[in-house]
């Protein structure tokens, strides 16, 4: 095996990996901040300029809490929980193309860390595995309400991810490959598929809201009906942890989108600049995609009161499967003519 | 740790029936942050549905209504401040009613207007608070911190007359302590011109979003006869489709010098319940600029020098004031012997006072007519049969605030 | 001033052809009729007031009851306040207990509202409502022996000096 | 039931149009609300830099006064804390003494007032109940502490500064006709 290879895929690795423990723990902050904005209020600022530092302080003060498991829990599950959860939300990071090929000492080095040819798939499996780390901390709590939450959550994820992967296909469909990187490739300059899939692409939009747990469909969560729901019982790091792999999972959420949907790191204009030059700018393009989506995410979460447990299975599977399936065929039927497969 | 773990513990007895059986007993309460204040529900449950509940209330039970039989009248204003303490100014300005019955004061208009002032500015605060909470409940925060700023400029009103925010003991039996200030009709002049369109965008935010229609709709329904077997007043009441209301069928303090409606629902759920109030906040908000507008000129309090003491200056100067002040400041008022029941419209509903005098010093026996207490006992009827978030939204919107409900 | 469609004259008039004799007393305060009523009698009263169709006194406001310990054998007075929310009138029935036995039948399968307005009642004054549901204490402890309204507890002496300050006050 | 006032109005409509149906109107016209607070200034006061200005007539922690010579106005006479509905105030009257003519405006004084702060509910009864112009609320708050008894405020803590006067010249007029 090339060492060259291993070095830089070593580094890329490394700096994705703080790059999630960072913009996870800086959407904290942002959150923290987007939610004041709207309720008219100031927010975090008295830790450093602008508050800026606070995400510093709350990490500190979370490893610093008593770590504590309650008397009943289950202690192995207990502990591995916010692992699972942690680890899970890490992985799948690893086949986002994060921009162009970047030519640097001699070699070209893919902004990716591995271009495995079913790469959409791979994202929907791992997330799939997250559900677990809810589950597990849930169950292993011995508590009614994180149990409710752990039910809620388990069976929401199940029904939105069929949702979410039946719009996914027609994306599949148009860009011709399970690859990300080549459904990226495809959506060149300004050819982004929300233009084509806007159905498509409100439905995974919902979805992935529904799979980050976040609000309208924080049913795990919801405070005020399950007080915070799976981790009621979890204190200091073990909490951070979910609260981490949370928004490490907002975090890909939005990048899967950007990348699906948005164009991924493609932007009108690219052809008049090339190399290095061109890398750099559609990793900076890339991520202010994500921190709008981000921004949205939160901006919906602020805005929207959530649904009942019931209402959110109803729209799951009589409202958006349905659609994604109808989007699904109408996609394909006119793919299929435009490429002429009937003649 | 052995010990709880055995099977005859009747902790861990409960948790195994419970995670083995079809059944399950939930905890809702006394600190849940759905239970805004501290009371308990245990709730039988199968999976999200309820099958039964249970109330525990008394959890700060303060025994105002023994109290009272130790204050001197005027001394009770500050205790029936903190029966609902999200509209305290209508609990005072109630028992000053009931007192003025009692020993039969005629107020100035003057009086009865600024009265009407205060107390509607208080039921706008009391529903404010109540629908954003509905709000808050089902998740939408943002509304309630909308919410908040509008309670925030009553409860400066408050201050600017009464020198206090959220326990106000606001005005004397006869009349006010002080005149409007100049401050208050700076600071009302502007609530009323801020008001409705800060108030209309925070009601857009929910009343007409599908979301928010689909988690209320339907959300602990309570018929109009049964709503009346259980003697509900107020909004509650109102949300059934009655319109039962104080401030109409018994008009006090003048309200009957006022246009304004009466704002009913059709099923008694937690949707009526929200549009009910949000609309009584319009109505509300129309008697505040009806009356500020027509406020007439006169004295702020009555003419009943027995009661109502006297100014300062007088006290150094008149020896009559002196003596009537020292006697008023001790207790000693010529209060008659009699049984008055008076009743204003609360934030929550009929909220009376059942006053018996002996001439004393003190009330003989004074009893609180408390809506929230009686209307909290119809919560298992309204909540059997429908989910845990459902029960959620019910109780908010049924507004039970734990001051008035243990009294 | 009044506003209601049926005067007190004729409430009284209503209710002294239907019981006769049991209307034992009547007066009026501040324009609220008030009858008396015995104790056995009190429950028969309440539901013909709230089927009666003229007078559809259907609404119940509260019940309260007051301690009055010089009347010998009548200490406890029950006080039932109704209120016809069509007639707009409201009456108090109320009836006598002696604190010996102050037992009186339940009326929750009058009013479902009752349930708390009785436990309260009992709660303070030891009033034994009989067919009540669940006649438990309310607003205080299950345990506690005594039932705090009634006279013979009085708030503490206020002059008493042996508390400490920084929790007591005075 | 018919209706028992003639003023009444429904106002709880249930029926959804069909965009209301459909989510998305709602939730957009939401958003854009929600947005357009994100650029509204913020309303709230950075509390221990800035402090709000409370009205004049505030009811925080008392003074004692002072008149104009620095004598004390209290005359112990009591009725404060016979006004009290918390029974916070405790006071011991002491008979003033030849030479202290300086300290006290009438023969008979306070030798010791304090107010429990834990009791006190700022009601301000006593306030109105003082015949002599000795007690008043002021619009400063009592800070916080953790031992218990700090809160007992003795005369150290409630008669004012003789340099250092507490203006209450302003809760004395506002609003009061009758009033000098």
């Amino acid at each position: 095996m090339d060492t060259a290879l291993l070095v830089e895929k070593s580094i890329l690795i490394l700096i994705l990996f703080a790059l999630s423990l960072g913009i996870a723990a800086y959407q904290t902050y942002f959150e923290r901040k987007v939610a004041a904005w709207m309720q008219d209020r100031i927010g975090p600022n008295n830790a450093g300029p602008f508050g800026l530092l606070q995400p510093l302080a709350d990490g500190g003060k979370l490893f610093f809490k008593e770590d504590f498991v309650p008397a009943n829990a289950d202690k192995f599950l207990f502990m591995i929980a916010p692992g699972i959860a942690m680890t899970v939300s890490l992985l799948t990071s690893v086949v986002i193309p994060w921009g162009p090929d970047i030519v640097a000492f001699g070699r070209t080095i893919s902004l990716q860390v591995t271009d495995i040819n079913i790469g959409i798939l791979f994202i929907m499996g791992i997330t799939s595995i997250g559900v677990y780390g809810i589950m597990i901390g849930g169950w292993a709590s011995n508590n009614k309400y994180s149990l409710y939450s752990a039910i809620r959550a388990s069976s929401q994820m199940i029904s939105y991810e069929l949702a979410m992967g039946l719009s996914v296909i027609t994306v599949v469909l148009m860009g011709g490959s399970l690859s990300l990187r080549e459904i990226v490739e495809a959506q060149h300059g300004f050819n982004w598929n929300i233009w084509y899939q806007p159905v498509g692409f409100i439905v995974f939009f919902v979805c992935s809201v529904a799979e980050c747990n976040r609000a309208p469909f924080d049913m795990a969560e919801c405070e005020s009906e399950l007080i915070t729901g799976y981790h009621t019982e979890y204190g200091a790091m073990k909490m951070g942890f979910f609260l981490f792999a949370e928004y490490v999972n907002l975090f890909i959420a939005s990048t899967v989108i950007s990348c699906l949907y948005l164009g991924g790191y493609n932007f009108p204009g690219m052809d008049y600049f090339e190399g290095n030059l061109l890398s750099v700018i559609s990793i900076l393009v890339l991520f202010t995609k994500i921190v709008l989506v981000i921004f949205t995410f939160m901006w919906i979460r602020w805005t929207l009161p959530r649904f009942r447990y019931d209402q959110l299975m109803g729209l799951g599977w009589k409202k958006l499967i349905p659609i994604a399936l109808i989007n699904m065929v109408i996609t394909a039927v006119v793919i299929a003519f435009t490429r002429g497969w009937f003649n | 740790m052995e010990d709880i773990r055995k099977y005859d513990n009747p902790i861990f007895k409960a948790t195994r029936d419970t995670i083995e059986g079809e059944i399950a007993t939930l905890n809702l309460g006394p600190t849940h942050p759905a239970t805004h204040g501290i009371f308990q529900n245990v709730l039988k449950v199968d999976g999200e549905i309820i099958l039964s509940s249970e109330q525990t209330v008394g959890y700060i039970h303060r025994a105002f209504e023994k109290l009272a039989e130790r204050r001197p009248f005027n001394q009770i204003t500050p205790i029936t401040d903190r029966l609902n303490y999200c509209s305290s100014p209508i609990n005072n300005i109630g028992w000053h009613l009931t007192v003025e019955k009692l020993i039969g004061a005629e107020m100035p208009k003057r009086v009865d207007y600024m009265r009407i002032i205060i107390m509607e500015l208080a039921r706008i605060a009391d529903h404010l608070v109540c629908t954003s909470v509905i709000g808050v409940d089902a998740g939408a925060l943002t509304g309630f911190t909308w919410v908040f700023q509008l309670r925030e400029k009553i409860y400066e009103l408050y201050e600017e007359i009464s020198g206090s925010r959220l326990t106000t003991n606001i005005g004397r039996i006869g009349g006010f302590e002080r005149d409007f200030t100049p401050g208050f009709h700076k600071k009302l002049q502007d609530f009323i011109k801020t008001f409705p369109k800060a108030f209309e965008e925070y009601d857009s935010l929910l009343a007409r979003n599908r979301i928010f229609m689909d988690r209320t709709i339907g959300a602990g329904p309570i018929s109009a006869e049964r709503a009346l077997e259980y003697s509900f007043t107020g909004p509650n009441l109102r949300a059934a489709g009655i319109d039962y209301d104080v401030r109409v069928m018994e008009p006090y303090c003048s309200y009957d010098d006022f246009e304004f409606d009466i704002p009913v629902g059709k099923d008694g759920d937690t949707y009526d319940r929200f549009m009910v109030r949000q609309e009584e906040i319009r109505q509300s908000f129309k008697l505040i600029k009806q009356a500020y507008e027509n406020l007439p000129e006169g004295k702020y309090h009555a003419d009943v020098p027995t009661f109502y003491l006297p100014p300062k200056a007088e006290v150094y100067n008149n020896m009559e004031a002196l003596i009537y002040h020292f006697k008023i400041v001790m207790g000693e008022a010529p209060i008659p012997a009699g049984e008055v029941y008076n009743c204003v419209e609360g934030g929550n509903g009929e909220l009376g006072y059942y006053l018996i005098s002996d001439g004393g010093r003190t009330p003989y026996r004074l009893q609180f007519r408390r809506p929230c207490f009686i209307y909290y006992q119809a919560y298992p009827e309204m909540i059997t049969g429908q989910s845990i978030s459902d029960a959620v939204l019910a109780m908010s919107s049924m507004n039970v605030i734990a001051g008035e409900l243990d009294a | 001033m009044s506003r209601s469609k049926i005067t007190n004259e004729e409430l009284l008039n209503h209710l002294q052809t239907a019981f006769g004799e049991d209307i034992q007393e009547h007066n009026e305060t501040y324009g609220m009729l008030n009858v008396y009523v015995p104790a056995d009698k009190a429950k028969e009263v309440v539901k013909w007031l709230k089927e009666h169709e003229a007078v559809k006194m259907s609404f119940l406001t509260n019940i309260a009851a007051v301690h009055y310990p010089f009347n010998k054998g009548k200490e406890i007075e029950v006080v039932y306040q109704l209120h016809s929310l069509v007639n707009n009138v409201r009456l108090r029935v109320k009836t006598t207990l002696p604190i010996e036995n102050p037992e009186i039948a339940s009326i929750v399968d009058i009013y479902a509202g009752a349930n708390w307005m009785e436990r309260e009642t009992y709660d303070f004054f030891g009033v034994i409502f009989k067919g009540h549901p669940n006649l438990k204490k309310i607003l205080n402890m299950e345990d506690q022996e005594y039932f705090p309204m009634r006279k013979e507890f009085p708030l503490e002496d206020q002059t008493r000096e042996d508390k400490d300050n920084r929790f007591f006050g005075r | 039931m018919e209706s028992l006032s003639n003023r009444k109005k429904e106002v709880s409509n249930k029926e959804m149009t069909f965009l209301e149906s459909i989510y998305l109107p709602a939730v957009f016209s939401g958003m854009s609300k929600t947005l357009k607070h994100a650029f509204r200034k913020p309303v709230t006061i950075r509390y221990p830099d800035e402090q709000r200005e409370f009205a004049p007539v505030y009811r925080g922690m008392h003074v004692l006064k002072r008149d104009e010579q620095g004598r004390e106005n209290c005359t112990a006479c009591g009725l404060c804390a016979v006004a009290c509905p918390a029974e916070a105030i405790t006071m011991t009257a002491a008979e003033r003494k030849k030479g202290e003519e300086h300290l006290y405006r009438e023969e008979k004084y306070a030798s010791s007032y304090e107010i429990n702060m834990l009791r006190c509910i700022f009601c301000g009864l006593c306030e109105e109940a003082c015949p002599k112009e000795a007690v008043f609320l002021t619009d400063r708050i009592v800070p916080t502490n953790f031992e218990r008894d700090t809160f007992v405020y003795g005369k150290d803590k409630l008669v004012e500064d003789v340099d250092n006067r507490v203006d209450i010249t302003k809760r004395q007029n506002t609003g009061k006709r009758g009033n000098k």
